[in-house]
């Protein structure tokens, strides 16, 4: 027993004495489980952009440490980042697909002295639940807001929403309305749909018989967007002319193989396509397919965490791999560069990612596999979010 | 005097088939009534439909003068009937101890406490004492279920019923597969069963049957056939005809 | 003879309150900077021991059971971030009586069938909670989780704090009160009745006693238990999710409970700590092969240990001592 | 009424493809009184080696299926005979625990080789147009599904309750040592519903991949569901299975149409109240 304990604590300070060159940053995300894809992009992204830039900073190296919450799972987040925390001595508190992982996590941060980045989670609140919280992803307010009104300037003027009974679904369903009313048009009707819908057909009916032109949609990735996608056009929704509006999660690229055919034409609005060109895209593309294995596999929470791993570097650039969080949020308040999806930038106030949101349609590629083409775009979006619940 | 027990034209049919027919019996304080009839002929079923296992299609059934055809089987138990069962069901990871107790709380309507243990109440342990030592269990007192002789736990049924503390018993063939040995254990404690119980007996040992009852009630394809002294149930024709001449004949033989 | 059994037992169950003490006391020191993920164990542990009372006493299969914690996770959570109640006992009071009334309210429902249906059943009533917790998001937060739970210090001296130590210690002791409780309840006179149902309810029938009455009795006991451990998870988690009250959750309740073997308050413990201490070990050795593992996990156990780690062990123990 | 009509197509098409999945589970849970929480991951088995035939080995739909059903089954009989054949007649929670397992390793494995994203099976031509029925359309794959449902009821009616291999079924599921007294093999008797079952399921995982598409956690998002279909119709029964599709085909249907957001609500206290009222399910075997 004794034994036992000397080698603990020798373990500890040995710890402690490689944490003088080395600034270890505690990734929490989906890495097992049915979202385990969305927690290998966060990998790939990471891997990418850590491949591009090295693993120096000055004197210091960066190591990343990852935790898998394979579910939204808020006592585990908790559990996790505070071991990370403590036991491991992370600096930096990344990663966070779920919105209440981020949650759970963020009341640790000022008491440790960590910053968090957050790659994905997309409830605007949680920003304001941490001063330390900063977020290269997006919101559901801020990929949805443009959707209204392309689907305004396309004449559409009655519009039914439909979205999955959960938190996202809610906030994508507030979004539309808010922007969509704005603009004049109507809500002729809202529908929320359990998360666990399999036949989409009566849904479909549901919209015939409300008499909208158009039908906004949000559901979670995976098997869902396939049943609604298939459904759109077996009972005949395209062919009546009901114009289909969604956000980007809809035709993720990774669905699309899947998606096949059906999804041809749809288009939808989001901060990120894998076909954006710019040099600053092929060259992530190539790096993060390479991190990935299946480039049929890469989505847009890569880039998400391909951007937070640059908001770290340069957090780490300014504190000189010390520990100071506050000085290490607010170097990068107001930072903006470069990103695969486009010019982006931190916002100084709110902490999160204003950034370009694209009008895309799903299109073939000459080499025959489908992508998410651009049309047009919507600059420097904020989170109206934000504003929204005050 | 007034019956403790009552059934009224019971009727019970399975599918088509008329396993009881109209039967009634009553039962008087003191009673030694054996239940005899050949294989199939509806005994066990028309125990089951007394105690409330079963429900009957029609008829009634009175404890003490009062219906309870209505209620359950845990009902009918309070009430003071209580059965032992033909093949054991006892708890085979509880000890004899812990059967008699169970049953002394249950009777006295302590078995929703939650906490304490029967251990700490001295009324429990000197009946839990008496019951034993009456049917000479008290070796295994401590020994679970499982691991002791077969005799003995269809001793434990008897001692189980009793700490029911009964005003009807009904014995499920009290003795059947019992050792040779240990029956005369088992017919001593039915021999000291208290006076004022009523005792309905199911046994197919006809032996056991003359020694222990009084009255002799011989059910046949769902009807009581028969209903008298044991001394008149050999000469009985129909009972002859029905089931007791082969047997009556083979004791001769012997 | 007597006296010798009942000295045995109250021995067993201080041997069983210095194992607890023991395993928390080497736990703090094995991992003193995973206290949340030990704190997280204790929680589970409680909803182990609160479906070992069903399933291990009473013989009900159940996959709902996650229900009564996440009632009482929600109930505590809900009490300090809408109505102020931040004193974390207060908070486990909430959470206890919220789980008991979810436990009357399962048990009423459960246990109107057996078998594969009264699986359904508890499934069945696991999804309705869950789709409550999510309807009701105005209170609950819906699936962004109860956030804004902040409990004040422990009997106004001990802060819960990043290290978690405080929240550890509430744990642990909430966990001894609950095992010397069960322990109370196990040899009592109900605890005995409900042995009695679990082997031959016909049989208890016939005795008198009613078996529905009794398992909804204790169906609310457990309830309090599993809402002992979800007021603990929304203390020391600060935020409820709606994983809480999942039918993964309750699955993986059952998983562990059986790991370490049914019908015994040590079996419940064992399987809690050694399930996620597997958990946490292969899911950061490979996530990716982490669920393939549990199922050959399972079905190990089914095949060798068919009676749980724990009911192996000690049965092949006093097999041992009996032929020594 | 026209919406009324609508939903009952709907409802119909919805049930007949919960029953082609469900129906092989109420075969070993009524007949083999087995908990199979594995029979979602056999079905799934069939979607991935349907998807793989058509997709990479360029085979037709039809081949694709009898393949999918005979792969799935030749999987199937090495678990049976190893692990399956232990739990015969174990108690539920032990059933439960061991096809829980297996459930989980399936997924797992499935992940590994096919990958997280979902896989599909492109329709032949026949199954992909719409047939109009007047007052609204509805898709060919749907009718198609509808059709398989019909003819494996009347298929497995006849299998069980005509055929000498029924009747050798039935008896050895009401008293196995009986039947086997007078001369049933019961072993391979098991072994063939077994592979009957499965073979259903695969089917199952073919035909309704267009409503539940084939992907690794299938096996676990909709275990549930086909639970309780099984038990709400009652296990074993053919019927009751073809009754209690349709019942919470059209309840489900009923609710998302008209009251989307109860949907779930809905649909769950339903499956209470059906099996509070009828505990061993609506057309149950006496157990």
């Amino acid at each position: 027993m004794k034994r036992l304990v000397l080698a603990v604590l020798a373990a500890a300070a040995f710890q402690g004495a490689a944490l003088a060159d080395t600034v270890k940053i505690g990734v929490i995300g989906p890495f097992s489980g049915p979202f385990a894809l969305q927690g290998k992009n966060f990998k790939a992204g990471i891997d990418a952009y850590m491949a591009m830039h090295g693993t120096a900073i000055g004197d210091d190296t960066v190591e990343i440490i990852y935790r898998d919450v394979p579910k939204a799972d808020p006592a585990q987040s908790k559990a996790l980042a505070q071991e990370l925390v403590v036991k491991e001595g992370v600096q930096y508190l990344a990663g966070f697909y779920f919105t209440p992982d981020a949650m759970a996590a963020a009341p640790l941060l000022e008491q440790a002295n960590v910053p968090m980045v957050i790659m994905n989670a997309a409830t605007s609140a949680i920003v304001t639940k941490s001063p330390l919280v900063v977020r290269t992803s997006f919101t559901i307010w801020q990929t949805v807001t443009p959707t209204a009104q392309v689907a305004f300037e396309d004449g559409t003027r009655k519009i039914i929403t439909v979205v999955s009974d959960y938190a996202p679904g809610h906030d994508a369903e507030k979004a539309f309305q808010a922007g969509f009313e704005k603009a004049g048009g109507t809500i002729v009707e809202q529908l929320r749909l359990p998360m666990a819908t399999n036949d989409f057909s009566p849904i479909m009916q549901r919209i015939k018989d409300s008499g909208a032109e158009g039908l906004f949609v949000f559901l979670p990735s995976g098997p869902p967007t396939l049943g609604f996608v298939k459904a759109y056009n077996e009972n005949g929704l395209n062919k009546a002319g009901i114009k289909f509006y969604a956000p980007g999660d809809l035709t993720q690229e990774s669905d699309l193989p899947a998606l096949g055919d059906a999804a041809l034409g749809l288009r939808t609005t989001f901060h990120y396509s894998i076909a954006h060109d710019s040099s600053e895209n092929t060259a992530f593309v190539a790096a993060a397919r390479k991190a990935i294995g299946n480039p049929a596999e890469l989505s847009f929470p890569s880039v998400g965490a391909f951007d937070g791993m640059h908001v770290i570097y340069k957090m780490i650039e300014a504190t000189g791999g010390e520990a100071d969080a506050q000085k290490a949020v607010d170097a990068v308040k107001g930072l903006s560069w470069a990103s695969p999806r486009g010019p982006v930038s931190i916002d100084a106030e709110s902490r999160h990612i204003t950034q370009n949101i694209y009008l895309r349609e799903v299109s073939k590629a000459e080499d025959g596999s489908y992508i998410n083409k651009e049309l047009r775009t919507f600059e420097k979006q904020g989170d109206p979010g934000l504003a929204a619940a005050k | 005097m007034s019956p403790i027990l009552e059934a009224r034209n019971l009727q019970k049919a399975f599918g088509g088939l008329k396993v009881i027919d109209d039967v009634s019996l009553r039962l008087e304080p003191g009673d030694r009534v054996a239940l005899i009839g050949p294989n199939g002929a509806g005994k066990t079923t028309f125990v089951n439909l007394v105690t409330g296992n079963l429900r009957s299609d029609s008829g009634d059934v009175l404890i003490g003068g009062a219906s309870v055809t209505h209620s359950g089987p845990a009902e009918r138990a309070h009430r003071g009937l209580v059965r032992s069962f033909q093949v054991t069901r006892l708890f085979q990871d509880m000890t004899a101890e812990e059967h008699l107790a169970l049953a002394i709380l249950e009777r006295d309507g302590k078995t929703h406490r939650l906490a304490g243990s029967y251990r700490a109440m001295p009324q429990v342990m000197r009946e839990i004492g008496i019951l034993l030592s009456t049917l000479g269990l008290g070796t295994v007192a401590h020994r679970k279920v499982r691991e002791i002789a077969y005799g003995q736990q269809r001793l434990l049924e008897i001692a189980l019923a009793l700490a029911l503390r009964p005003k009807v018993l009904l014995l499920d063939e009290p003795a059947a597969g019992v050792p040779q040995s240990d029956t005369g254990r088992i017919e001593a404690a039915l021999a000291d069963l208290p006076a004022d119980l009523a005792v309905l007996m199911i046994e197919h040992d006809m032996d056991l049957v003359f020694r222990f009852a009084r009255r002799v009630v011989v059910l046949a394809a769902g009807a009581i056939i028969f209903d008298g002294p044991p001394q008149a149930v050999t000469r009985d024709q129909r009972v002859r005809e029905a089931y007791l001449g082969s047997y009556a004949n083979v004791r001769r033989a012997h | 003879m007597r006296a010798g059994q009942s000295t045995r037992r109250v021995s067993t169950d201080l041997v069983g309150i210095a194992v607890i003490l023991a395993a928390a006391g080497i736990g703090f020191l094995l991992f003193p900077d995973n206290l949340a993920l030990l704190t997280r164990i204790i929680a589970l542990a409680l909803l182990v021991l609160s479906l070992d009372l069903v399933t291990g006493y009473c013989g009900i299969a159940t996959l709902g059971h996650a229900a009564l914690y996440g009632a009482g996770s929600y109930a505590a959570g809900v009490a300090a971030a809408h109505f102020a109640i931040s004193d974390p006992l207060l908070m486990t009071l909430a959470g206890i009586t919220a789980g008991a009334a979810a436990g009357l309210v399962c048990g009423l429902v459960i246990l109107r069938a057996t078998g594969l249906p009264q699986l359904v059943l508890s499934i069945a009533t696991v999804y309705l909670f869950h789709e409550l917790a999510n309807k009701l998001s105005s209170w609950t937060g819906g699936s962004d989780g109860l956030s804004g739970i902040s409990p004040s210090p422990l009997l106004g001296l001990f802060a819960f704090d990043l290290w978690g130590r405080t929240a550890f210690g509430f744990g642990v002791a909430l966990l001894l009160v609950v095992f010397v409780l069960l322990r109370i309840l196990a040899r009592s006179p109900f605890g005995m009745l409900c042995r009695g149902i679990k082997e031959d309810p016909l049989r208890i029938r016939s005795m008198g006693a009613s078996p529905y009455r009794a398992l909804a009795k204790m169906y609310v006991i457990s309830g309090a238990v599993a809402g002992a451990g979800g007021a603990l998870n929304a203390i020391s988690t600060q935020v409820v999710g709606l994983d809480s009250l999942s039918f993964t959750l309750s699955a993986e309740a059952l998983v562990m409970l059986v790991l370490g073997g049914t019908g015994s308050l040590y079996g419940a413990l064992t399987g809690t700590v050694l399930f996620m201490l597997f958990a946490d070990f292969v899911s950061a050795a490979s996530p990716f092969h982490w669920l393939t593992m549990v199922g050959a996990l399972l079905v190990a156990i089914v095949l060798f240990a068919p009676k749980g780690l724990y009911g192996s062990i000690s049965d092949y123990l006093a097999r041992r001592r009996g032929t020594a | 009424m026209q919406s009324a009509l609508s939903v009952a197509v709907d409802a119909l098409a919805y049930g007949m493809v919960l029953f082609v999945i469900s129906i092989g589970l109420s075969v070993t849970m009524g007949l083999m009184r087995v908990v199979n929480l594995a029979h979602g991951a056999f079905a799934m088995i069939g979607g991935y080696i349907a998807s793989y035939a058509t997709q990479m080995l360029g085979i037709g739909y039809a081949a694709a299926i009898l393949l999918a059903v005979f792969g799935t089954i030749a999987i199937a009989i090495p678990i049976e005979r190893l692990l399956y054949r232990r739990i015969y007649g174990a108690p539920e929670l032990t059933q439960v625990l061991m096809t829980i397992g297996i459930t989980f390793m399936i997924i797992g494995i499935a992940n590994y080789v096919f990958g997280p994203t979902l896989k599909t099976i492109p329709l032949p031509g026949e199954l992909r147009g719409a047939l109009d029925l007047g007052f609204r359309s509805i898709a060919t794959h749907r009718i198609f599904a509808i059709l398989c449902g019909l003819a494996v009821a009347a298929l497995l009616w006849f299998l069980i309750e005509k055929t000498a291999f029924g009747i050798k079924l039935r008896a050895s599921v009401d008293n196995a040592s009986m039947a086997a007294a007078l001369g049933v093999r019961t072993e391979i008797i098991y072994a063939a519903s077994f592979a009957v079952a499965v073979g259903l399921a695969a089917l199952g995982g073919v035909v309704g991949a267009e409503l539940l598409p084939v992907e690794p956690y299938y096996a676990l998002r909709y275990m549930v569901t086909f639970l309780v279909v099984v038990s709400v119709g009652g296990a074993g029964s053919i019927p009751g299975a073809l009754v209690a599709c349709l019942l919470l085909g059209s309840i489900d249907t009923a609710g998302r149409y008209w009251l989307p957001e109860f949907g779930e609500f809905f649909f769950y206290l339903s499956v209470i109240v059906i099996i509070c009222l009828f505990p061993r399910g609506l057309l149950g075997r006496r157990a």
